[in-house]
């Protein structure tokens, strides 16, 4: 029987992906289903909180060449 | 190797590589003869000094953009950009205006180096990559100006001559051969091996010979070879000069590129070929300089060879006249039909008959480039040609009908080397004068700039040029723009058309 | 290793359409042979009406739309619009009921026209062939004007600053566009009543067609009159333009406004007008006349429809061999007949 | 881009109009003209193939005309037009027409038979006080600069009028904490083109008038009437309505019209007016041609332009800017990392951290871009242009055929590749690299179709959703499929119809 489910898809790079099912494995039930190796489909309400959580990650390990060059 | 550099471009002295496989032969003699330095600097170098006296390439390198000289930048700047540009249009349009006796029927096979040499990165990417897109941009190119004519390519590779596309007259078949050579060229097809003139050769020979012509026994329609030659040297089964023979007893001309330096054998085949002169240095033998000069010499292959005079002498001897051709010019048919009964688009599909890129019989190399069976040529919109003769149906054109055996051809084919026929004389540009007559261009209504009295403005663009061209059959003037796109594009004088 | 010079992002990546101006160029063809043919049904002056309301339709798309109007008749083909000298005009033409835009161009072209014919009506003689294909080039080197000159103006010489200024000399955040990619299309309609094919000049519509194939410029053509135009045809079908043969003109503003508006833009999402049968018939150099078949001479590749000695055009002899070949009828029915009874003739149709 | 931008701004508002409204609207030819403009290529052929078709058309012939791959254009065109009520079905919703005032006033404007005056009228008689065009232009950039320096707080200027100050505050472009001071969206609003920034003052404005009982069928008719007038010439104020004529005050305060007293019997529209409907101004319009035909004159006010351009970007990120000007500044400084300022440049640097403030705002790169490239040195332009013509001149030697004989597709390359390039390109990458790092996720809402019995109804499915353009990821293993909210209407009545067979 057909089955239409309602969610966010998300489209993403695969380390992103990996990313988000970490963030996932942390709260439970953001992930509704994987699709493939660049899509997910999460629930609707925790786009935002993915995202920030995201956002986190990735500043982590970021490099600044102008943070030195600045104090001056 | 050993020898100097100054030497590389002497006609027929022999590198050493060379000596080996150049039997003793009265012209090597006439070579070592010519070896002395004061002697060939007298012949054959002239033409490669410079202004000054010296080598060309002794001179400073001139950029295009160091001619500006900005001395006084303002506003003069810009016409002098100006002037450049139009001076850059003008030389663009070369067409000559006699007509020239062309054998326009062209056979013509594409060799191309996939050696080791050609791995070489002083062409960027790579001397192979270049000249695959070279070599698909002169396929274009050669199509549209030569539509009747047909077209193969060879590879040299491993010393040994690989058929890359078929002897045919479609050129989408041909570059997306070359294009699927150039996607696998650093898997499998990445440049190896030697090169070997005589493999190609002999392989280009039996194309020619197999595939020439659709009129049997018919010497008149020009037979080429156009090799793109990376090598220094080559690495052949048995006496090259034998090949060379049999080359010039089957009438095929060999014309070379070379992307390295100059190599004597390659200089001997294109002259021996061509008749030309043992020593002199032919056009049909060019050694690049950079990249726009590839591609220069390579375009330069495009316009059909003139006759030479001792062809055209033997012609008028024989006395048997030109061959004439029976083509039919066939109606397009669009097999589809759609059709709405009901509630439902029914899409008609007629069978047809597809009779594109004929073989000939012979099997398709699937060593070296594989075929791609999965035809998206065949989608519904495919349209087909009707053969005028027995009605049967045809996609490519052009073509010879399956059935009837008729050569079929689009008249637009065939229109588009018309403008070699009756070619455009060329405009003359309006001498400089204080008032013109014409005050817009006749072709795109631009407004010419006003006359200025000689020598009262200097550095600005009315005093340098009229930007009048007139055509002096329907006196009508044309500006700068209209009469490059006239000549390059058009092929056609909007005045002389108007009476 | 080629990929390493381009650019990481080219700014167009969107394939929904643009909204490009474009410029339409108008040709009429007033030869009056073609148009007495037709009195009963349509005359000059409704397809002019028609065609008035069509070039403001084109100009309501779009504020920067173009059009240009040619008109081509045997005595000589010329430009309407744009007028070369039209201060006069645009100044006395305040109208209180048109659009400016609107007005200007009908004005000017009713005006025009009106002059013209009366001309025409002095001069014309007979035996004069047609100069569409002079009105088809003075259309394709305007075209090629507005296309890539006033184009290739803009980024190379300093006009371009001074132009692209022009339109808003607003000074605090100006430049619209100064080095917007925005590129007009073009496309051509040729309205002909012209029955007589063999009226146009062959290679010079040919050299047209080749023009147009390489500008990207559509070759639209509306075919009043009794007859197919095959020239005419292969024209729109090789510049992937629409040919439509108008038996019935009544309601020719209907085909304009539909079939005949199909922007440069909006052709490849649109199923175009089916040109299903083209006929691609060839100009015979020694008749004029068009033929299906013909012999074709392999140095200069011209047509003939019958076999001279020498080419006509490139003055070479053929060979007299494959002339005889060719000459030689067919025989193909007799040789099934003779095969039972014997086989003296079948020796003769092998050889 | 920033055209679409504005279109589609103007398109919204105008599709949130109530039916009424809208079919008031279609009653003025220019607005007909103006709303015909900013509807999509494929809107407008439909609305041209119907115009003048007496019959309503089989909604089955107008599907035909587009190609299966294109459905999606047809389907937005067909909804934005029934948005705008410009189109109505008929009871079975199997033919479709044209609104009747809509058809029968765009019809009238083609064919000049509408009622005089549609399009303003121009005053016959002579002004003793004539003004050039010169001086409109003038007159409008001050106006309209004076907003813009007022709402960065630029010293010395003056207030503009009250009715401007409710505007701004209305708009969510300033807001009164102690003394007006700017929003982010206004800093937003500073980024865009006049163009866009006119449309987005006039929709407020057009929000107030209901407000202060006016008309806004009158008023966005009278908007779209100064879209098709004329510059340089003047038009006589008596054939306006009571609420056009209320109006010319405020758009005099925007610098949209002139008028040179309250009382005068006619007005000017200056360049603001008359480019409102137009798009790509960069291209020579059949008027301005006209202009240039009359004379030069418009050169001049070209040469006058003051120098604002200022800005120097150097390939490290460096960005010196010649300028004291308050607005400037602070709009750099919305993603500059300002470092030091001197009497009359301030220097900074671009980095990630004052790009992504600058994104976090809600300001796009390509704004960011526009800016910079808009406001660059005369210096930096010219070395552009020099680098230009060196490569124009290097490619054609380089091909001599380009010319002519080019094949077709690289024309087309030939084209796009000599582009003007003012800004260093790597910073140009580099800006857009941190837009795109910001989404490195993208996301869609919508709906999963999955369970699918057959491998046929997948493909049934998969492909009408493809063709409306609503389907976003599908595996055609798994028979799953992922469709838009928009779309999953309609993909589900398909679902229905189909499978029930």
């Amino acid at each position: 029987m057909l089955v239409a489910s309602k969610g966010v898809l998300v489209q993403c790079d695969p380390s992103i992906k990996a990313l988000i099912i970490q963030i996932d494995s942390q709260s439970p039930g953001i992930i509704l289903e994987e699709l493939d190796d660049t899509h997910l489909l999460i629930q609707q309400d925790k786009v935002e909180i993915v995202k920030n959580e995201l956002n986190k990650l990735l500043s982590k390990n970021i490099y600044d060449p102008f943070e030195d060059d600045s104090r001056m | 190797m050993d020898d100097s550099d100054e030497e590389y471009l002497s006609g027929i002295t022999p590198s050493s590589r060379f000596s080996s496989i150049v039997p003793e032969s009265p012209r090597s003699k006439e070579g070592v003869s010519t070896r002395t330095r004061a002697r060939k600097s007298g012949t054959t170098d002239d033409n490669l000094k410079g202004n000054n006296g010296g080598y060309s390439w002794e001179d400073e390198y001139q950029r295009s953009w160091d001619i500006v000289k900005d001395d006084d930048q303002q506003g003069s700047f810009e016409s002098m950009v100006q002037q450049i540009i139009e001076n850059r249009k003008k030389k663009i349009m070369k067409n000559p205006a006699t007509p020239f006796q062309r054998g326009i029927i062209r056979t013509l096979v594409i060799v191309i180096d996939g050696s080791n040499s050609m791995a070489e990165k002083d062409l960027r990417p790579t001397r192979l990559t270049l000249s695959l897109n070279y070599c698909i941009d002169f396929i274009i190119e050669f199509f549209d100006q030569n539509p009747i004519s047909q077209l193969g390519i060879v590879l040299m590779r491993n010393g040994v001559a690989h058929l890359v596309s078929e002897v045919s007259g479609s050129p989408q078949y041909h570059i997306d051969k070359l294009r699927q050579l150039k996607i696998r060229q650093h898997n499998k097809f990445e440049p190896s091996g030697d090169a070997s003139l005589q493999n190609a050769l002999e392989m280009a020979r039996a194309l020619l010979k197999f595939n020439f012509g659709t009129t049997s026994n018919n010497t008149k329609n020009s037979k080429e070879v156009l090799m793109i030659y990376g090598s220094l040297f080559t690495s052949d089964p048995g006496d090259i000069h034998k090949t060379i023979q049999s080359l010039v007893k089957d009438e095929i001309k060999v014309s070379i590129i070379g992307l390295s330096a100059q190599v004597a054998i390659c200089q001997e085949i294109v002259n021996r070929t061509n008749h030309e002169p043992k020593l002199s240095r032919s056009k049909h033998y060019g050694v690049i300089l950079n990249e726009s000069h590839f591609k220069e010499l390579l375009m330069d292959f495009v316009t059909p060879l003139a006759l030479t005079e001792k062809e055209k002498q033997e012609e008028a001897s024989l006395n048997n006249g030109v061959p004439i051709i029976k083509m039919g010019f066939p109606s397009k048919v669009q097999p589809i039909v759609t059709s709405t009964i009901g509630n439902t688009d029914f899409t008609v599909e007629f069978p047809q008959l597809n009779a594109s890129f004929p073989t000939q019989g012979s099997d398709e190399s699937k060593d070296v480039v594989e075929v791609n069976t999965n035809t998206t040529l065949l989608s519904s919109t495919t349209i087909g040609y009707q053969c005028p003769q027995c009605k049967s149906r045809v996609t490519n054109l052009p073509t010879i009908c399956p059935v009837c055996g008729l050569m079929l051809i689009l008249s637009t084919h065939l229109a588009r080397s018309y403008h070699h026929l009756i070619p455009l004389a060329p405009y003359k540009e309006v001498p400089i004068a204080e008032s013109y007559d014409s005050e817009y261009c006749y072709g795109c209504q631009l407004k010419f700039p006003r006359g200025v009295k000689p020598g009262t403005h200097p550095g600005v663009l009315e005093s340098m040029t009229s930007s009048r061209y007139r055509c002096f059959k329907c006196t009508n003037d044309f500006c700068i723009n209209c009469d490059v796109f006239v000549h390059e594009t058009l092929h056609n004088c909007p005045g002389c058309e108007n009476n | 290793m080629e990929a390493i010079s381009d650019r990481l992002f080219n700014e167009h990546t969107t394939d929904n359409l643009q909204d490009d101006p474009s410029l339409l160029t108008i040709i009429l063809d007033v030869s009056p042979s073609g148009w007495f043919k037709i009195q009963n049904v349509i005359s000059i002056q409704d397809v002019v009406k028609s065609l008035i309301v069509y070039l403001n339709s084109h100009l309501s798309l779009n504020n920067s739309n173009q059009v240009a109007f040619l008109i081509t008749s045997p005595l000589k083909s010329k430009f309407l619009y744009p007028k070369l000298d039209n201060s006069n005009i645009i100044k006395d033409s305040v109208s209180k009921d048109m659009y400016r835009q609107f007005k200007i161009v009908d004005d000017i072209i009713l005006e025009e026209l009106n002059q013209f014919l009366n001309e025409m009506i002095d001069k014309i003689e007979n035996n004069k062939r047609s100069t569409l294909t002079g009105a088809i080039s003075l259309g394709l080197t305007y075209t090629n004007r507005m296309l890539t000159l006033d184009q290739s103006i803009l980024t190379t010489t300093a006009s371009a600053m001074t132009t692209t200024s022009l339109a808003n000399s607003n000074q605090n955040s100006s430049n619209i566009t100064s080095s917007s990619s925005t590129s007009m299309k073009s496309r051509m309609l040729i309205i002909s009543a012209n029955d007589d094919d063999d009226e146009l000049t062959y290679i010079p519509l040919m050299n047209c067609i080749f023009a147009a194939q390489k500008m990207k410029v559509s070759i639209d053509v509306a075919k009043l009159g009794f007859k197919n135009s095959s020239y005419l045809q292969q024209a729109s079908d090789a510049t992937n333009g629409i040919y439509l043969h108008i038996e019935n003109p009544k309601g020719l503003i209907q085909v304009l406004s539909t079939a005949f508006f199909i922007e440069p833009n909006l052709r490849p999402f649109i199923i175009l007008p089916a040109n299903s049968n083209v006929n691609y018939r060839a100009s015979c150099f020694i008749t004029g006349k068009a033929v299906d078949i013909g012999y074709v001479c392999s140095v200069c590749l011209c047509i003939m429809s019958k076999l001279p000695e020498k080419c006509p055009a490139c003055n070479s002899e053929f060979d007299k061999k494959i002339i005889e070949q060719l000459n030689r009828v067919p025989q193909i029915r007799k040789k099934r007949k003779l095969e039972s009874n014997g086989n003296g003739n079948n020796e003769n149709n092998n050889n | 881009m920033s055209s679409n931008l504005f279109k589609t701004t103007v398109n919204e508002y105008l599709e949130s109009l109530p039916k009424t409204v809208q079919s008031k609207l279609y009653e003025a030819p220019a607005t007909c003209l103006s709303i015909y403009r900013l509807l999509s290529p494929m809107a407008k052929f439909y609305i041209m193939s119907m115009i003048f078709n007496e019959k309503p058309v089989n909604l089955r012939d107008l599907n035909k005309w587009c190609k299966p791959s294109s459905r999606k254009l047809e389907y937005e065109a067909l909804k934005r037009l029934k948005a705008l009520h410009l189109v109505e079905y008929d009871n079975k919703g199997s033919h479709i027409r044209l609104h009747s005032n809509f058809r029968k006033n765009f019809r009238d404007c083609l064919t000049g038979t509408q009622k005089p005056n549609a399009f303003g009228s121009i005053s016959l008689t002579n002004d003793k006080h004539k003004v050039d065009i010169k001086f409109l232009d003038k007159f409008a950039s001050q106006k309209w600069e004076n907003i813009l320096h007022f709402m960065v707080g630029t010293e010395s200027t003056t207030t503009p009028s009250k009715s401007v100050l409710s505007l701004l505050q209305l708009g969510g472009l300033m807001e009164n904490k102690n003394g007006l001071s700017i929003t982010n969206s206004g800093f937003q609003f500073l980024l865009q083109d006049v163009n866009a920034q006119i449309w987005t003052l006039l929709l407020q404005y057009l929000n107030l008038t209901q407000d202060l009982n006016m008309d806004p069928v009158d008023v966005l008719n009278f908007i779209f009437i100064l879209g098709s007038l004329e510059l340089g010439k003047s038009y006589s104020v008596s054939s306006l309505s009571e609420t056009q004529r209320s109006m010319l005050a405020d758009l005099r305060d925007y610098g949209l019209v002139y008028q040179r007293s309250d009382t005068s019997g006619r007005f000017y529209p200056t360049r603001l007016a008359t480019t409102l409907t137009s798009d790509s101004a960069g291209l020579k319009t059949p008027s301005m041609a006209v202009e240039q035909a009359l004379g030069e004159e418009a050169e001049e006010t070209a040469q006058e332009r003051n120098i604002q351009e200022s800005i120097i970007i150097e390939t490290n990120f460096k960005v010196y800017a010649y300028t004291n000007s308050p607005l400037e500044i602070a709009i750099l400084n919305l993603f500059v990392h300002l470092r030091t300022r001197f009497a009359n440049m301030v220097c900074g640097q671009i980095t990630r951290e004052s790009i992504r403030n600058a994104l976090y705002n809600g300001i796009t790169a390509d704004q960011i871009i526009k800016f910079l490239d808009s406001h660059a040195h005369p210096q930096m332009k010219l070395l552009a242009k020099e680098r230009l013509d060196k490569k124009i001149e290097f490619d054609t030697s380089n091909n001599i055929n380009t010319a002519g004989g080019a094949p077709q597709s690289k024309n087309e390359n030939v084209i796009s590749q000599h582009k003007l390039e003012i800004i260093p390109p790597n910073v140009l990458d580099q800006i857009k690299l941190w837009q795109l790092e910001l989404d490195r996720i993208q996301t869609f809402e919508g709906y999963l179709f999955k369970d699918l019995a057959n491998q046929q109804e997948y493909d049934i499915l998969s492909n009408y959703a493809s063709e409306l353009g609503v389907l976003i990821w599908s595996d055609k293993v798994k028979k799953k499929f992922f469709v838009t909210k928009d779309g999953m209407s309609q993909v589900a009545d398909f679902a229905n119809r189909k499978l029930k067979r």
